[in-house]
Order: structure tokens, then sequence, then C-alpha cells
């Protein structure tokens, strides 16, 4: 039998396998090609008719001619940034709190010492409940918890940037927690043997060591709840107040971009005011391509695996 | 306590005493776990109080006899139960569109793709992941208004336009989740699968899938999740405020996330606004309840794939 | 088997004597089967769930569903032909009847109404200060004999049928200012003004109650019987439109609003029945 | 012709960069060869060589030729095209062909999985899959098609007994195998190795991660498994070529040559080192 054989039945073998995982990438794929044809043939319009100035402007008054969406574009990066204000840091703090747990500590005891366990046991466990937790159901509680509380504590109506920020920052802390803990537990996990014999506590070894080495981890995790808050539709819609306007102060009301088309898919057809809802699309579109793009490029190359070992 | 380990740090000279055990870092993650717990516990309690005496077999059925109800015999007025089937349905189906491109796309990228295939089909599903709901559901809807005008004039949003632009929404969860569970299966394992002699098929699905379960798995708990509680979506695509019984794939049904939205949006008496917070609390149940489902297949999958004889 | 045959029996008992007597306006859904969709102005809502549940208990084989969406949603979806009827709280405009070919039905009468918190002293507004308050002139409550307080507007989203009459007939198509809180329902607007004590803004009449307070605009007090009557004039037509002539269940849905049993379940809504035109 | 492994001219390389080059070298049929070298000198990647492991790497290329004997004379496991792109000589592939006639016959149709059940690879550290003592060895057991379920338990205590592991676990087969010790671990390894019945093993420093005790256990067992089949182990400690004995080959910067190739064995690798015979003997010890 000729030496080509080999060659041949191997390749007949595996090409058995990735059939179907080629098969179900390509039904993927085309859905991910569908859906950008589709927004950007719609968008297209609303941009050429009126050009794009009529668009991208600053003021947004339907019944006098002015179809500008800059405000509610601004309105996004403003929101999406402050509830990432709130939630990175939280983030980091939280990790700190979760991540370095070592074994309990024998010897010790008291009340203070066993309700602080069941807070670390509690936090991992409260986390990814808090993915299962509805937007929805944010949104319908902050309304009647949190607005109140706003309004009473800093006037205006309650329905402002803040009230929207908080709730959104709770909104997406689990994502980047569980994001950066994948990423950095095995990091923290490969330097404990070592660090722990040199003396540093676990806390430690975390803030000097692992987080400067992971800072492209971080940021990933930042860029993708950036991604996160800026495309979340309900909690601005039902919390942010609606205003077409770039918000002054924590207590004045904006409207996002998401919320604008909600909005505006409720109420207008055709004309100016529904091309801009798919202008408004693309430009959403843009933006988190952008930036869910940056993440996961700063997270695969942040990863810690090694190239092809050459070891002998 | 204190001031033991005080004296001790007397004793020994120091050089970084300032920062040995951030107590400032520690006292904060402290705080905001506590904070956090506290939130949490707020917005739980907040809505046992408000909806847990609601939370009864007239929330879900109204005044309909429950076993008509189930069954469909009868249709259920001021009762969350076809939302409550809608959603499970609507849930159901999306993971049945989503699950094999997604989980296949995953094993594609890790396993077979080329290195320029999977920089291309890599940066599309990284896009997709950017994707805000609303903008899916736009989708879906031009999709339709494109479909009617073109060669299918009968189409309409209904619940399987509804799953599918949902299934567009959780697919780069569950390609993601898969290709970096796959990825992360450590080199030495693969290196030994294959020196045994297990040829690349039965070294994927013997070895890789199952050592990469727990990472695939919580990708699709994610996508549960998410197709559970998505309204953005489905507002544009198909879901009404009353419909019944989901009554097939080319039906309008009704969804839980978009009933309690809609009460809150059109409520007009204090009762009504009691059942929003009824079914916000069979929501959260109802995403908690899949999720630990979930993952209770996932570790009896584990068990059964690792443990015992035969 | 044992447990399931009584019931089986029971439901079927129940359907079958649901089906041989429908009462006089729903007779004509007799032999009808199929589909009807309905969407668009959120006020309809509560009318039409209430006549899709007398009509489908009566007769099984129909199946309603309705949903919202906004004026703007129903005349397009109705336009499409995507529901059968596409509600509007508004007139439908020329070029929305040239582009479609609709025929609407007006069947309702419903007043919108301007509230305010229930512990707000101020009861009473006249038109110029109302213009003057929306239009931001006026921002604090003081100045129209109320405590010292910031007011907070609430309006509705562009293109709500409730905007567009309350700006036209109680602003006399004055603008809101550019700073007002936009909710895009009722309901949200209610939830709203009855938690803000500074708030002011609008809801349909049928939407008032204890939890905020109706304010008397130049006099007129905003109530069904006023707004019947033509003694408050802040009102506007609630239309079912229909592509084409409405034929088949359609028709005989439009029939049953506009029979004793629909004025019933609209005037049980908040609104004010009207005769077929 | 007494050879189990006949290399001719391999090249290999990672992403452009060569780990071996030109590499001919042919280990006995039976008994234990040993390859010392430092860490980086391609030892690793010649033993993977043997058995094609070195293509579930990225960006690796070779060219060459390798032939090995798995009981029905030496044949060629690298197909042609990767023999006929050496490029600079001319002789492999047609060459390969042409001398070969009679023995590379039949060995072709063997897959690339077949290749590597029949020849076993143990590495450094224990790779046993996250799964219970039993599935690990029943695994590969039932999925190479090399038995059945039924015959499946026979087939590992026999496997287990070998090993001196049978005793140690015999009620415990259904616990996970990564909570035994290292020694047993390890020991598990070559169980499910000889199980799929090899005819040629290939160690990559199987005892490095051991202690001296397991250490011992792991060579003796070898040595035992090393008269009836050939045995390639690379490793990197002085001592234990002195101890397990057999034919010592040195490689360096991506070459192999055997260690003084006129004395042979654990005295002439130690005369090529210079090294004295009281050392030697305390090595030996």
């Amino acid at each position: 039998m000729p030496a080509s054989a080999t060659a041949a039945k191997e390749s007949g073998q595996a090409d058995k396998g990735p059939f179907a995982a080629f098969l179900a990438a390509g039904i993927a794929l085309t859905g991910i090609v569908l859906l950008f044809a589709m927004v950007i043939a719609f968008a297209l319009p609303a941009f050429r008719q009126q050009g794009p100035g009529a668009v991208l402007a600053w003021s947004w008054r339907p019944y006098q001619g002015d179809f500008g969406i800059l405000p509610m574009l601004a309105g996004s990066m403003l929101l999406a940034l402050s509830a990432l204000a709130l939630a990175w840091p939280l983030a980091v703090l939280l990790l700190c709190g979760m991540l370095p747990r070592g074994p309990a500590a024998a010897g010790r005891k008291g009340a203070g010492l066993r309700l602080r366990r069941l807070g670390a046991d509690l936090l991992p466990w409260a986390i990814r409940l808090m993915t299962a937790v509805p937007t929805v159901v944010y949104g319908f509680a902050a309304l009647f918890l949190l607005t109140p509380l706003v309004r009473r504590g800093l006037g205006g109506s309650g329905l402002c940037l803040l009230s929207a920020a908080l709730v959104l920052a709770l909104l997406i802390l689990p994502g980047m927690v569980l994001v950066m803990e994948a990423g950095l537990a095995p990091r923290l996990q490969r330097l404990c043997p070592g660090g722990l014999a040199l003396g540093f506590s676990r806390l430690e070894l975390l803030w000097h060591v692992v987080f400067p080495s992971a800072r492209k981890t971080l940021l990933a995790s930042a860029l993708l709840g950036f991604g996160r808050a800026m495309g979340d539709t309900l909690l601005p819609l039902m919390l942010a107040g609606n205003a077409p306007q770039v918000p002054g102060g924590l207590t004045e009301g904006l409207r996002t971009l998401t919320a604008h088309m909600a909005l505006v898919t409720a109420n207008e057809v055709g004309g100016a005011a529904y091309d801009s809802l798919f202008a408004a699309g693309a430009l959403l579109l843009g933006v988190n391509t952008l930036a869910s793009v940056a993440a996961r490029r700063l997270a695969r190359c942040s990863e810690p695996g090694a190239p092809p070992e050459l070891r002998s | 306590m204190s001031r033991a380990r005080a004296s001790n740090g007397a004793a020994r000279p120091a050089p970084r005493n300032r920062l040995r055990g951030l107590p400032l870092l520690r006292f904060a993650s402290r705080f905001a776990a506590v904070a956090l717990l506290g939130c949490l516990g707020a917005l739980f309690a907040f809505l046992l109080f408000k909806g847990g005496p609601v939370l009864d077999r007239e929330l879900l059925f109204g005044n309909t006899p429950s076993l008509d109800a189930i069954l469909g015999l009868r249709p259920v007025w001021d009762g969350i139960w076809p939302a409550l089937a809608g959603t499970l349905c609507l849930v159901l189906l999306t993971l049945c569109l989503a699950l094999f491109p997604g989980i296949g796309c995953g094993v594609y990228l890790a396993e077979y793709a080329g290195p320029r295939a999977k920089a291309l089909a890599g940066a599309a599903v990284d896009v997709l992941a950017g994707v805000p709901s609303i903008v899916m559901g736009l989708f879906g809807f031009t999709v339709i208004l494109f479909l009617r005008r073109s060669f299918l004039p009968e189409a309409n949003t209904c619940l399987f336009l509804a799953s599918a632009c949902l299934a567009l929404l959780v697919l780069p969860v569950l390609i993601v989740s898969t290709r970096e569970a796959l990825e992360a299966v450590p080199r030495d394992l693969r290196l030994c699968a294959a020196a045994l002699g297990l040829s690349r098929a039965a070294r994927l699905r013997h070895v890789l899938l199952p050592v990469a379960a727990r990472g695939i798995w919580s990708g699709v708990i994610l996508a549960l999740g998410r197709s559970a509680e998505d309204t953005a979506v489905i507002m544009l695509t198909g879901v009404v405020a009353n419909a019944g019984l989901p009554a097939g794939l080319g039906a309008k049904f009704e969804a839980l996330p978009f009933a309690i939205y809609y009460i809150t949006a059109q409520y007009q008496s204090q009762e009504e606004l009691a059942r929003a917070f009824g079914a916000s609390l069979v929501l959260l149940l109802l995403a908690g309840g899949l999720m630990l489902l979930a993952s209770r297949l996932a570790s009896g999958y584990r068990r059964r794939w690792a443990g015992g004889k035969a | 088997m044992k447990s399931f045959f009584p019931v089986l029996v029971l439901a079927l008992f129940c359907a079958s004597a649901a089906l041989a007597a429908p009462s006089g306006a729903l007779a004509p859904f007799a032999g009808l089967e199929g589909n009807l969709d309905i969407a668009g102005g959120t006020a309809h809502i509560p009318v039409m769930n209430g006549a899709a549940r007398n009509i489908m208990e009566a007769n099984p084989d129909i199946r309603i569903t309705v949903a919202g969406g906004g004026s703007g949603v129903g005349v397009q979806k109705v336009g499409e032909g995507l529901v059968h009827i596409g509600n509007t709280g508004r007139a439908l405009k020329d070029s929305e009847i040239a582009r479609y070919g609709l025929v609407s039905f007006p069947f309702a009468i419903d007043g919108v109404a301007v509230v305010v918190h229930p512990q707000n002293p101020v009861g009473a507004l006249g038109k110029e200060q109302l213009k003057k308050i929306f239009a931001g002139e006026i921002s604090n409550w003081k100045e129209v004999g109320g405590l010292d307080a910031a007011i907070s507007l609430y309006i509705r989203e562009d293109g709500s049928g409730t905007r567009e009459t309350f700006e036209s007939r109680a602003l006399d198509a004055g603008q809101s200012a550019a700073k007002s809180n936009v909710v895009s329902s009722n309901g949200a607007m209610k939830t709203a003004v009855a938690q803000d004590p500074n708030a002011i803004g609008y809801v349909g009449i049928g939407h008032l109650d204890d939890s905020t307070k109706g304010v008397i605009l130049d006099g007129m007090v905003p109530s069904q019987q006023n707004a019947a009557d033509g003694s408050y004039t802040v009102t506007r037509l609630l239309y079912m439109n229909t592509k084409g002539q409405a034929r088949g269940l359609t028709g005989a849905f439009i029939d049953y609003i506009y029979s004793a049993d629909g004025k019933a379940i609209i005037a049980k809504a908040g609104y004010i029945p009207m005769d077929r035109p | 012709m007494n050879a189990s492994v006949e290399i001719t001219e391999l090249d290999v390389s990672f992403f452009g960069r060569p780990a071996l080059r030109r590499v001919s070298v042919s280990f006995p049929a039976r008994g234990i060869s040993l390859i010392l070298g430092r860490s980086g000198s391609g030892k690793s990647t010649l033993l993977r060589g043997i058995n094609r492991l070195n293509e579930e790497f990225e960006g690796c290329a070779s060219t060459g030729r390798v032939r090995v004997d798995l009981g029905r004379g030496l044949c060629d496991i690298y197909p042609e095209s990767c023999r006929g792109a050496a490029g600079d000589k001319p002789e492999p592939a047609a060459a390969g062909r042409a001398q070969g006639s009679g023995e590379e016959r039949g060995v072709q149709a063997l897959s690339l999985a077949e290749l590597r059940r029949r020849i076993g690879m143990l590495f450094q550290t224990p790779n046993l899959f996250p799964m219970s003592v039993y599935r690990n060895l029943a695994l590969p057991l039932t999925l190479t098609g090399l038995c059945t379920q039924k015959e499946a338990p026979d087939r590992i205590r026999t496997a287990l007994e070998y090993v001196g592991l049978w005793k140690e676990l015999r009620g415990r087969l259904d616990l996970p195998a990564q909570g035994l010790s290292g020694g047993q671990q390890q020991r598990l390894c070559l169980a499910r190795l000889l199980a799929l019945e090899p005819a040629l093993l290939l160690l990559d420093e199987p005892t490095a991660s051991l202690d001296v005790h397991a250490s011992r256990h792991i060579e003796e067992l070898l040595r035992d498994i090393a008269r009836e089949r050939a045995v390639i182990m690379v490793s990197h400690s002085l001592s234990q070529a002195l101890r397990m004995g057999g034919s010592v080959w040195i490689c360096e910067q991506g070459s192999i040559k055997p260690a003084c190739p006129e004395k042979g064995g654990a005295q002439g690798f130690a005369a090529e080192k210079n090294l004295s015979e009281e050392l030697l003997a305390k090595l030996l010890e």
C-alpha cells in the first residue's frame, strides 16, 4: 500500500469530526453577518437622506424637525462611565474579599470571626445569584426603593443619572467580578505556596503582585462592563428620566440611545424620527463593537497561556 | 491581640511597615462586601415583603381552575401563568436553537480552525457579543419587515422569531465559554490522551469535552438566565400583553419580564401593581431555579463521567 | 386515570355550558374561529383585554392577542398587516390614511387630567400658569401659591397620544421644556407623580385614583362626567383602525365594542363610551 | 536490522525554530535506551517524534524518516509528504521506498491513533484524567476498541497487579484517581499504558516528580518491562542512567550521539565525562 494512504485515511477520519463543528460555526457566522447587513442597510438611509449632520446634532425636538441624537449618545456614554466608575472599584474590592481565602484559622474562635467567615462564604454565592436577577426586577424594585431615597436625599425627581448609574452598577457588577476572578484566581494560586513561604499574606500577594501583573484582565473586565452598561435598555428607560438633554449634574435626567430606541419604536412610524432609530442602533452597535473587541483582545493577550514548550 | 502585634513589630525592624497587612484595603473590601450583601438583602426583602403576600394560586391562575389552566383548556385572566409558560417555552426554544451552533462553533474555534479562520471568526463572535439586546430586537423586527415585503408576505413577529433573536443574543456567551473552557484544558492532558492512541474525535468526545464541561455548563447557565430575563429583544419581536398559553411557533406569546414591565407601565389599581411584585418574585425564583437545575445537571453529569465502575 | 376523568368531564361541561349560552352581544361569535391580533395605543388595552376575555370565554376557538406599543406602533402594525386592529389615541393623519388605506372607528372619549402629588396644596391652575410651568418659565411651586420647592416636570414621550392631546388642548400647542422627565406610559406617570411631592404631570382621566390628585384647570374639574358632557375640554377620542373595511372576526369584534356589553367594559376602564358614528 | 526504532535525518522545528537537526539514530529492539541531556537539548522532542506527538503542538514541522518496529518489522510512520519535503537531501522519499520493499508493507495502514496506541508514552508528571481509577484505565481500553466493556475488568486487574497497585487500590477503584500519591499515580499511568499492550515504551523523565522510594519502584518495573520490549527513556539524572544500565545517548543542541560508542553503556558514558572510578562507584550505590 502506498504511503500516502496513511495520510488520506487520517484526514478522512479527521474530517468527520469537524464537520458538525464546521456546520455549527457556519450557522453562527451566517447569523452574525445577517445581523450586521440588516442593521446597516436600514441605518444608511437615515444618514444619507438628510446627511449625517441632521442626525449627528445636539437637539432632539421632533416637532421642530430637529432629530439630533448626540445628546443620547452623550447620555449613554456618561451613564455607562458613571456606572463603571461605581462598579469597577467595587468589583476590585469584592475580589480582594473573595480571592484570598485561606483555610479557616484553627484555634481562633469568636462570634465576630464566624460572622466574617459566613460573609466570605456568602459572597461568591451572592455574586452568582446576582447574575440570575432579571434586569426588569432591578428596575422595578429600584423604582420603589431607590428613587424615593435619592429624591429625599438630593432633591429633584429621583429619576436621574445617579439612580440609573447605581442600579446599572449593580447589574454589571457580577459579570465583572466573574471575569476578574477567572483571570486572577489561577495566577494567585500559582503564586501562593512560594509567596506565603516568603511571609506575604494572600491579600498582599493579590494586591502587590497579582493586580499589577494583570492590568489587562482588569481593563478587559472594565470594557466588558462598559459594553453591558451601554447596551442595557430597561434600567435607563425606567430610572434615568429620559429627558433628551446632556445632564448637568447627578440629579438631572438623561436619555440613553437604548431608551431612545425603545421610546421611538413605541410611537413613531416612518419619517425622520423613525430613521433616527436605526441610526441610533448603528451608533450603539459601533461603540459596543469597539468595546467588546478591545476587551476580548486584552483578555486573550493577558492569558497566561504559554507558547509551545521547547523543553527537551 | 493588636497590642501584641504592635510590640512585635517594634521589636523587629520592619522596613515596609506601612504596607504590611494592608489594613485599609482589608477594611474597604469588607465594607464593600457588606454593602453589596446589604443591597441584595434589601432587594430580596423588599420583593418578598411586597410580592410574598400575593404569591398564591390566584397570582398564577386568576380564578380559572388550576388544572384547566395548566392544560390550557380554559384561558387564564388576571394571572401570570400564560406569561410563565411563555417564558419557559421561550427559554427552551432559545436553548434548542442556540446550543448546537454555540457549542459547535466554540469547538470549531478551539480545536479545528486554522489561525486565519480563528482570528476572523473570533472577531465576528466578539462583535456579536457587543450587540445590545435592543439592537437585536430591532434586527428581528427588520427581518420580518424585509420578509413581508419580499417573499414571505405572511411572516409575522412570533415565538420563533423571538427565540431566534434571543439565540443569536446568547450565542457568543456559549461560543466564548466553550472555546475558553476547551483552551484551558491542560496541555499535558491533551498530549496524554493523544499518546494513549485515542482518535481525535474520541479525544474530543471522551476527554476534552467532559473536562471542559464545567466551563461550558457555566456558559449554558448564563445563556439560560439571559434568555429568561431579556425584555428588550422580545419587546420588538412578538411578545404581547395578552395571548394566553403559547399556541405554537408562529403565534404571539406572553412572557414574564415583559408582563412585569407592562404592568409597571400600565397598572390601573394597586392590586395590579401587587401582581407585578408577585410576578417579579416568580421571575426571580424561575431564573434562580433554572440556574440551580442546570448546575445540578452539570455536577450530576460530571459525577457520572468521572466516577465509578463502568 | 381515575382522578383525571372527572376533571375532564367537568372541563367539558364548563366548556359546553359556556358554548351553549352566549349572551346576546356575543352571539355573532358563535360560529367563528381563528386569531385576532390587536396592537397599539396603551390606553386601549384595558378595554381590549376586557372584550377579549368575554369573547374567548364564550368561544374558546377564538384566540385574541393584545399588545401595547403606542399609537405609532398601532398605525404601523395594522398598516403593514401585522395585526388586524391597530389602536390609536389620536385621529389618523391624512398621510397615514393615504399610505395604508386605513379605516377608523372612534369608540371612546378620554380626558387628560393634570395631576400633582396628593399632598400638594395647589389644587387649581390657570392655563397660562400651566403653559409657563411646562415651558419651564415657572420653576417653583411658590410662584403659583404652593410651597417653596422646585417643580419636577413629567411629560410623556414624543408621539404619545396623551401628550399630543395635552399639548394641543391644554397648552395651546405650547412646548414642553427639554429638561422634563419623560415617562412612557400612564402607569409610569402615576408612579412617578405619586412618589414625588413636587411633581406635576398628566394622565388619562381613567387612570386617576387616590395616589394622585387631579388639578382643576381654568375651573374645569377633571372627571368622567365633565369629559362626557363636554365641560372638560382637554379630551381626545380613542380609535380602533383596520386596513380596509372590517370583516369576519375583526368586524364582529368591533361590533362587540359598540354593543351594550362593550360600553360597559369601556366605562369600567374609565372612559366615556361612544356610539358608532 | 535488530532495531526497534530507526531515525534518519529527522528535522523538527517549531515556528521555524529548529529543535532537532538532522538526527539519525537507531535504538535496539530490546532493553533500555537512555537519552541524557540538558533542558532544551531536544530530548523530549526526539521522543515525541517517535509517536508523532510533536504534531499536537502548534507551528511544528517535521521532515525526515522514522521507522518503527511494531512487531512486523520496521515501517515508516510519517506520511510520504513529510519524508519528501526534506529538500536539500534527495535521498529520503524515493530511496526509502526502493530499499524497504519487504519490511514496509502492511503497517502503512496503521492510523495515527493506532500507532500511538502501540507506542506507549509516560510523561514527567503523572497525567491522569480527572476521573475514577477504574475509568482512567477503562476509557482508553474501550475507546481504542481493544476490548469490550465486559473484558475490561480482567485486563485492568492484570495491569494493576503487574504494577503492584491491585492490593493497594482494590476496594477504591471508584475513587478519583487524582487523590492518589505521586508514586501511585505514576504507576497507575504505567498500568494504563501496559493494559494497551504497547510494542515500545517512551518515557519522558518518568521519575522526575517522584521521591527516591517511588522512583526506585518505577525503575524496577521498567527494568522488568524492558526484558520483552524496547524502552526508550529520557532522563537528566546521571545516577539514574547508571542505575538503569542499557545503552546511553547524549542529546545536545538538537543532535544526538551515543555516549562513547567504543566502550558503551554507563561506564563508557562516565569515561566520556571524565568521571573517576570512585565517583562512579559512589553514584552506582
